[in-house]
């Protein structure tokens, strides 16, 4: 995957803006605040994640925030049917950057065994995803994989980088 | 053991349900729903037929009122005066299948988006038919005459969209409410977020491929379901299976119910404030999946049952791990408690907000743990007892008030007898198979597979045309966590169903949700929609 | 150092009243009140009344303004209930015009006043101690007298809007 | 002014600045792990660098400059623009103001000067506090306002009537112990607290008032929006409540702001009712009195502690793969610690080996005292994060009628029942 | 106002308002705003176009909150000199207080009556 | 077998008092958090990249494999039962003749989709010849792409029984 | 700058204000404010006389009239819940005219 582009660095390699690249990706790798898009089955796995036994709070991940303006991550879990597609746009599209995207299980990322009229086939079709995980649902220890790669990802960014690359290329089929 | 179907003319439908419920005491309307019987061997007939479940008040009796819909006005008299839940039963039928109630409030989709053509349940519907809806309708076409008939104008009030997106309501649901204040005047639930074409695509795979999306009903508790589908398919075809199985069943069974309550009762926490209490009602179900994954192979969706029996027979050491189990939840009840059951805090949001009569309750048809806290003491398990859950001996839990406390208490009480049932379940579990011999029902053992070209064959047969059910149509039902879960299946014989058609219990009990909910206050609501357990894989389907 | 605050609430004080006079939204008049107030409690503070200038705090700026404020949000004024005033800086600036000579003549009278250029700085006076000795000593009457007047207006504001709920009801 | 007057100054406002601010990601963190321990989980541990975690304190310090480097987005259809900007700040700034009358220690004499430790050394300290707490609700009400979003609003209302019925009651509460105190500054106060009470109970507010210090306590909770009267924000209602439309710092600002009032209302709490800076049975004349005394206790009790707690660390400060940095941060915690227990033993010993003198002498017991203040302030800290983790949230109508129909009345009868009390036994 | 009191008092807020300053200035740290028409609407659990105004109803009740709180304060107000006084002022001041505490309570009791706290 | 009312809290003075009931809420939580602070071990946490999952038994379904012969050749024999027993039809399989002479017939290609798979295990029932299995252990499957979750023959080969299990 | 003249000065400064306010304005919560306003240019006279006499009563004065605007407001403001609920405005003109309609 090429994140970084040449010409975006023109001025960012100098050595202040490295060392500040890797502050605030450090930062921003501890501190992925989870806005949960959970409507079905994986949703309640999800709350397995939040759970005693494996706590996603480990990775500083579990203030959950409602509201996507205080969100950095947008974790997908369940079943997106066309009904509720412009929802889960309209959502990611508030949220503000730096913003990541993991769908959850075999019906967000593909829509599973739910190859029917109603559910969509991979949340991909609406909206830029970074991570998948297969499963239905997934373990919590698979989001934690993708968790930790969703934070190896944030490092790999620059601040210089305004808008990150898939976000321009990308074109859902709610995006007119 | 089939149940009888009644056919009616659609003249006298509505009559004759009427007379049911008068004078025969089926005050419970289960479902409603219709058949298209397009491609149906040996149908001649008008295509559709609207199908009526009824149950009687002791609850050990039912019956199914069938009557053929005239092609030419696809038009039935609506009953929606006569049972509260045939008000958003009807709309399924009509969204599904266009079939139309005259005299039906508001006959408008329910599963499907607004932006959508066409009936999707119809046979000539092609299922991967999919279309794309771009924005969210405003439901002010069923917010206006509410406001009207309670004589507010429309800007009088605040609208608020509570859903999907929202905490509270966990993605699937959505209210808008009228408020005055924070009081609510009037509210519409929209639902269909999650629906993902269950019955269409059990139309698709044969009756055992049907297994893994019965998983996905209520999530919470998957076996449940699983139990539920395939009694309701070994019923219809008259298949006993062994009785080491039926023990296994209501064990797994049980603790799956124990899991489920332990769900909604933690995020009813939640939504009151009390975080700390998620985790302590959590910390079992955790354990409680390490058990269900060592013994299916899955932590949730674990399509435990088979047609005739069981996937996997019990591991060693099974016995020790779920005892474990029900100590901590036992642990974990109790904490849970010490934080809130004498808390006045607790008790001032939950006492007497958000009340159900039982009268009600059983007009909307809401059954199960929301219909035992009005006082009913309505249990599948002990009014029409299978896997002889008569002879265990537990108690049937009820409220006084129907208000959230009782239905909060109510399932914690329910945990607790079900951990009485697995503890004597265990006890008396007997040796012996795990799934029939019946080797047109069940898959032959694999050594006979591999070892013997008779198993092979048979193995070839059951996996290229599935189990043969006896053609005609069928309803059975168990006792689910959230209530009665009944599944009606119509079969052609083949391999493949018909149509199945499940009766979600908190379909109805959602149905109800708009009418409970008015008067109160915001935050009740929230509380109210957390205590009733609305699984969203359930009701949509 | 004095004279600065004074400046600068003398500033934000005359500021906050023009803001509020001039301001289209009840929202900004209410804040540009806040503001006039704050800074008036300011040259409490700069006077030595440091209990009047916690009153002037918390009374009017913590409970009188909040309930401005609360009513603001409560009627949720829209534009168009707003009075359609288009020769409003008109009158203003003419009020301007016509207060300025009163106000010279003011002035003047004010300035042969004896003591007009004692400094107000230091010594300790006004604290809460001295006050209340006063207050409960000499100003016996006024003080119960301000504790019925607070009585007949809660009395007179529920008899108020408890007849407007009646009438809701009816409607 | 002198040089020793600036330096004072300068050190009180520092601490309350920190107080106010410094102390955020301490609670933050405190609120996680502490929360964490109480639901058998571990709450924030992997957030590091180069393997120093410090139990998770390193996270804050994420969250922050997380916060920082994240798109500040208005949204276009806020109106009042200036409204949604000053919100935070307003609500910041009152909360920060709240913080500056609380005295870390006793007055504190330097060569025949008396200062008072005081960042703000007012007279009224309590009534600032009340005037303050309440103009921080302007902070809600145009956050609200100005979001345009009918969960802010819904918010907003809430919090206005919910910090008007509770300042009421707190007023009330801080009257009857004006009557026994017979002062309203924050510092006569807590000198008054080093009293005894029938020679050998401290003369703590608490013990005094109780009733009064619990409406106070309860108040204070009501006033600074915490759990179980977190309604503005309830989140299962009102999503994020007044601040569902901010993002990145702005919403930080918002959050710091909650943490300062926490901070204020706490150290309020502990100067009003916990004796503030004091130390049980000694006051601040013993405490000069004895300070050799004192000083060679602490030299015991000091390395005692660092050593249980090294100890501690050693047994649960452990990572499970032998390879990542995180796992030898235990060896180099305890070095730290040990080194600090030498350092403050031999810097004891030298104190008491070669005498302080009077001003040191009084600055030692200033520093003890702040020492303490600091103390009680986290134990109340904890308090509240306790009870966050423990209660349910009220419902709206509850809580006023909480405020009006139980407090309000109580604190009246206590105030009844203490002015007669003192006039009796006075005269 | 003692000039140690105004400088302390001014270096402590303006300590405030330069931190909030600071805080505030994060804000050009972030990335840029992407404009986007979704990004510009309002939070309403994410329905695409939220019906109706932000106009709330309140009931009457809030209001009456709010009075009584006002009234509330004033009385609270005058009995802070009171309370710093009261061995002072002796018998005659707490009586006079008590007459005060009792028109106050007549108030509240009044409301109670009236039950104008009283939800539903 | 019988009925059960749930009790109703809160006639009683006790309850009505809010501060007993409050501090024995209190004392639940202080005493987890004792036993927690005290060891860290007492917590329930399990620190998962280092700590791995205890429930993962040979029934655990898991990501696919394909099994071998005792000579190492592909067991299977391109039948589509399995294709034809998945619900979520992620399984595409084209047969081509055997040459070596084992069999008569192997799947030239034998791609599983896995983000499409529901993992049901169905597959593992459905096929004669024990070719396919879900035991390789592998539980957690992440990716950032969806091309790299359709699993070809080569892969599915390539993944083994998990060491972990015991030899049945 | 901080004599009787300056401090003077402001207060009539905020009094004309006051005025201009009332008079100008037919909105009638500014008018209201107003009137608040001028109440708070009395009150800072009668502080600075009270410092300069070095007597109380000026205070307890600034205090009483505080008290007396603040129950005012409350009045005030219940009223003008009233009417505006009636009438849906703020017009000052409108209410003139509204004499009879207050008593029904
Ligand atoms: S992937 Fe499976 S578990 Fe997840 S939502 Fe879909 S069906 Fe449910
Ligand atoms: S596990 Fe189930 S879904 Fe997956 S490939 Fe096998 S049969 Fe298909
Ligand atoms: S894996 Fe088994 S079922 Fe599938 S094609 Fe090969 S032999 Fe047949």
């Amino acid at each position: 995957m090429e994140l970084k582009k040449e010409e975006d660095l023109s001025l960012g390699d100098s050595v202040l803006v490295t060392k500040l690249d890797t502050a605030v990706n450090w930062a921003r790798s501890y501190s992925m605040w989870p806005m949960v898009f959970g409507t079905a089955c994986c949703g309640i796995e999800f709350m397995s994640v939040a759970a005693s036994k494996h706590d996603i709070s480990r990775f500083g991940a579990e203030v959950v925030r409602f509201s996507p303006r205080q969100a950095d991550l947008l974790v997908v879990a369940g079943t997106i049917s066309y009904k509720q597609a412009p929802i889960l746009k309209k959502i990611y599209d508030q949220m503000p950057e730096p913003k990541w995207v993991i769908s959850m299980g075999a019906c967000a990322c593909s829509g599973g065994f739910y190859d029917n009229y109603t559910t969509v086939q991979g949340i991909d079709q609406i909206i830029p995803v970074d991570e998948y995980i297969a499963g239905c649902p997934p373990r919590p220890e698979a989001f934690f994989d993708s968790l930790i790669r969703i934070q190896e990802k944030s490092n790999r960014e620059s601040i210089l980088e305004k808008d990150r690359q898939h976000d321009r290329d990308f074109k859902g089929f709610l995006d007119a | 053991m089939h149940n009888k179907v009644y056919e009616v003319s659609h003249e006298k439908v509505r009559e004759t349900i009427l007379n049911l419920k008068e004078n025969e005491d089926f005050t419970l309307l289960l479902d409603v729903t219709a058949t298209d019987y397009l491609n149906y061997p040996g149908h001649k007939a008008e295509r559709f037929a609207v199908v009526y479940i009824l149950r009687d008040s002791t609850f050990k009796n039912e019956v199914i009122i069938k009557t053929m819909v005239d092609d030419e006005t696809l038009t039935l008299l609506t009953i929606s005066d006569i049972y509260y839940a045939a008000n958003w039963g009807e709309r399924e039928v009509f969204d599904q299948y266009g079939i139309i109630f005259e005299g039906h409030p508001n006959l408008k989709r329910v599963l499907n988006h607004h932006q959508f053509v066409g009936h999707p349940l119809r046979k000539d519907y092609v299922i991967t038919d999919g279309q794309i809806c771009t924005e969210t309708e405003d439901l002010m076409d069923e917010m206006r005459p509410l406001l009207k008939q309670k004589g507010y104008e429309e800007d009088e009030v605040m609208l608020l969209n509570v859903g999907p997106s929202h905490p509270a309501t966990h993605g699937t649901i959505r209210n808008l409410l009228a408020m005055e204040g924070e009081s609510i005047v009037a509210a519409t639930t929209e639902i269909g977020y999650l629906h993902r074409g269950f019955e269409k695509a059990c139309e698709t795979h044969t009756y055992s491929q049907i297994i893994p999306y019965t998983d996905r009903l209520n999530y919470c508790s998957a076996i449940l379901n699983n139990i539920g589908y395939c009694k309701s398919i070994e019923d219809m075809m008259d298949i006993e299976i062994p009785e080491r199985a039926k023990f296994i069943r209501v064990i797994v069974g049980e603790l799956s119910r124990i899991m489920d309550h332990a769900v909604c009762n933690a995020a009813n926490c939640v939504d009151l404030g009390g975080l700390t209490n998620f985790w302590y009602i959590f910390n079992p179900r955790d354990e409680a999946y390490e058990v269900l994954s060592k013994l299916t192979g899955a932590r949730l969706t674990n399509s435990y049952t088979r047609i005739g029996g069981l996937s996997y027979d019990l591991y060693d050491g099974f016995a020790e791990e779920v005892e474990s189990v029900l100590r901590s939840t036992e642990k974990s009840i109790d904490d849970a408690l010490s934080l809130i059951a004498r808390n006045k805090i607790f008790l001032d949001r939950t006492q007497d907000v958000g009340i159900i009569t039982e009268e009600f309750a059983i007009s909307a048809g809401i059954t199960g743990p929301n219909l035992r806290s009005t006082g009913s003491p309505r249990d599948m398990r002990q009014d029409k007892p299978y896997y002889h859950y008569d002879s265990f001996d537990f108690d049937v839990v009820v409220g006084s008030h129907g208000d959230v406390y009782d239905r909060m208490m109510v399932r914690f009480e329910e945990m607790i007898q079900s951990i009485r049932i697995i503890r004597q379940a265990i006890k008396q579990i007997p040796d012996g198979s795990i799934i029939t011999d019946n080797r047109a029902v069940a898959l032959p053992p694999k050594d006979q597979v591999y070892g013997s070209i008779e198993g092979m064959m048979n193995q070839f047969k059951l996996v290229f045309e599935g189990v043969k059910v006896p053609k005609g149509e069928y309803y059975s039902s168990t006792e689910a966590a959230n209530g009665e879960l009944g599944f009606y299946v119509v079969s052609d014989g083949s391999g493949t169903p018909h149509k199945v058609k499940c009766r979600p219990p908190c379909y109805y009990a959602l149905g109800a949700y708009s009418k409970i909910i008015e008067n109160t206050m915001l935050a009740d609501a929230v509380v109210t929609m957390a205590s009733m357990n609305f699984i969203a894989g359930e009701f949509d389907r | 150092m004095i004279d600065i605050f004074f400046i600068l609430f003398a500033i934000l004080a005359i500021g906050g009243a023009i803001t509020m006079i001039t301001a289209e939204e009840p929202m900004y008049a209410t804040l540009g009140l806040l503001i006039s107030i704050l800074s008036v409690g300011g040259f409490f503070a700069l006077l030595n009344a440091s209990f009047l200038f916690m009153v002037q705090i918390i009374v009017y700026a913590g409970a009188v303004l909040t309930l401005f404020l609360f009513l603001l949000m409560f009627l949720n004024i829209k534009k168009e209930d707003l009075p359609h005033e288009p020769k409003k800086y008109m009158l203003i600036t003419l009020g301007a015009v016509l207060m300025i000579p009163i106000n010279m003549l003011i002035f003047k009278a004010l300035s042969t006043l004896p003591n007009i250029d004692m400094v107000l700085v230091e010594s300790d006076f006004g604290t809460i101690k001295a006050l209340g000795m006063q207050l409960y000593t000499e100003w016996l009457l006024p003080f119960e007298l301000i504790s019925v007047l607070l009585l007949v207006a809660l009395i007179g504001v529920i008899v108020l809007a408890k007849q407007k709920s009646k009438k809701e009801i009816k409607q | 002014m002198e040089f020793a007057a600036v330096v004072i100054i300068f050190i009180n406002i520092l601490l309350a600045v920190n107080l106010a601010v410094g102390t955020t990601p301490i609670m933050v963190w405190w609120e996680r792990r502490v929360s964490g321990f109480m639901q058998g989980r571990s709450g924030p541990n992997r957030a590091h660098i180069g393997g120093i975690r410090l139990g998770g304190l390193v996270q804050s310090v994420a969250d922050m400059i997380k916060l920082a480097f994240k798109e500040d987005f208005i949204p276009a259809f806020i109106k009042h623009k200036m409204f949604f900007i000053m919100a935070p700040v307003i609500m910041f700034i009152c909360s920060f103001l709240t913080v500056g009358v609380i005295p870390f220690a006793d007055r504190l004499v330097i060569d025949g000067v008396t200062y008072t430790m005081q960042a703000l050394p007012i007279d009224l300290g309590i009534l600032w506090f009340l005037a303050f707490a309440g103009l921080s609700v302007y902070g809600i009400v145009l956050g609200g306002y100005a979001s345009t979003s009918k969960f802010g609003i819904l918010s907003s209302i809430r919090a206005i009537a919910q910090v008007i019925s509770y300042e009421a009651s707190m007023g009330l509460a801080i009257i009857s112990m004006l009557i026994v105190y017979g002062s309203v500054n924050l510092s006569d106060i807590a000198e008054y607290q080093g009293g005894l009470l029938f020679g050998f109970i401290p003369a703590w507010g608490i013990i005094m008032q109780p009733l009064a210090a619990l409406i106070f306590i309860v108040a204070a909770f009501a006033e600074t929006n915490r759990a179980p009267f977190d309604l503005a924000e309830g989140e299962s209602e009102l999503v994020a409540g007044y601040h569902t439309e901010y993002s990145a710092m702005r919403f930080g600002l918002f959050q710091v702001s909650e943490f300062a009032a926490m901070s204020a209302a706490s150290a309020l709490i502990v100067t009003m009712f916990f004796g503030g800076y004091q130390v049980p049975w000694l006051n601040t004349q013993a405490l000069q009195e004895n300070i050799n005394i004192v000083l060679f206790a602490m030299m015991i009790i000091l390395p005692a502690t660092i050593y249980f707690f090294t100890q501690w660390i050693k047994k649960n400060n452990t990572w499970v793969d032998e390879n990542d940095p995180r796992a030898k941060e235990s060896k180099i915690l305890i070095k730290i610690f040990k080194g600090i227990a030498i350092a403050v033993v031999v810097i004891l010993a030298l104190l008491l080996l070669f005498g302080l003198g009077t001003n040191g002498t009084n600055i030692a017991t200033a520093m003890i005292q702040v020492s303490t203040f600091l103390l009680k302030f986290f134990l109340i800290n904890f308090f509240f994060v306790w009870i966050r983790w423990t209660l349910l949230r009220f419902r709206y109508d509850q809580l006023q009628l909480l405020g009006w129909k139980v407090l309000l009345p109580l604190a009246l009868l206590n105030i009844v029942i203490t002015a007669t009390y003192v006039l009796v036994l006075g005269a | 106002m003692s000039n140690e009191l105004l400088l302390a008092s001014s270096v402590f807020v303006l300590i405030g308002i330069l931190l909030s300053a600071v805080f505030m200035l994060t804000t050009y740290l972030g990335p840029s705003r992407k404009k986007g028409a979704n990004k510009n609407t309002v939070y309403e659990s994410g329905i695409s176009k939220p019906v109706g105004g932000t106009n709330i109803k309140f009931s009457i009740k809030f209001y009456i909150v709010a009075i009584l709180f006002v009234i509330f304060d004033v009385e609270i107000i005058f009995m802070f000199p009171w309370a710093v006084n009261v061995r002072e002022l002796g018998y005659l001041g707490l009586g006079e207080m008590f007459t005060f505490m009792a028109l106050l309570s007549a108030g509240l009791i009044y409301i109670y009556k009236k039950k104008a706290l009283l939800w539903n | 077998m019988g009925i059960k009312t749930v009790k109703r809290h809160g006639d009683t003075l006790r309850d009505k008092l809010y501060i007993p009931a409050i501090v024995s809420g209190m004392k639940t939580t202080m005493r987890h958090f004792v036993t927690n602070i005290k060891d860290n071990s007492n917590l329930i946490t399990k620190s998962y990249p280092e700590v791995q999952p205890t429930d993962i038994t040979d029934r655990y379904r898991g990501v696919h494999r394909l099994t071998k012969r005792e000579d190492d050749s592909i067991s299977c024999v391109a039948c589509y039962m399995c294709a034809t027993a998945c619900p979520a039809d992620c399984m595409f399989i084209e047969a081509t003749e055997r040459t070596d002479g084992v069999d008569e017939k192997m799947p030239a290609v034998f791609n599983i989709d896995l983000l499409e798979c529901v993992f049901c295990g169905y597959c593992v029932e459905a096929c004669p010849c024990d070719a396919i299995r879900m035991d390789t252990g592998i539980f957690s499957f992440v990716a950032d792409q969806r091309k790299d979750f359709i699993l070809s023959k080569e892969a599915l080969l390539a993944n083994t029984r998990s060491k972990d299990f015991s030899d049945d | 700058m901080t004599t009787l003249l300056g401090y003077g000065t402001i207060a009539i400064i905020l009094f004309s204000i006051g005025v201009i306010g009332v008079v100008a304005r037919r909105n009638i919560f500014v008018m209201y404010m107003s009137i608040e306003l001028m109440l708070n240019a009395v009150n800072l006279l009668l502080v600075v006389f009270s410092k300069l006499h070095q007597d109380m009563d000026g205070q307890i004065i600034a205090m009483m009239i505080i008290a007396i605007a603040a129950a005012e407001a409350a009045i005030f403001l219940t009223v003008m819940i009233l009417l505006f609920r009636s009438k849906g405005s703020l017009d000052s003109d409108l209410f003139i005219k509204l004499k009879p309609e207050i008593n029904r």
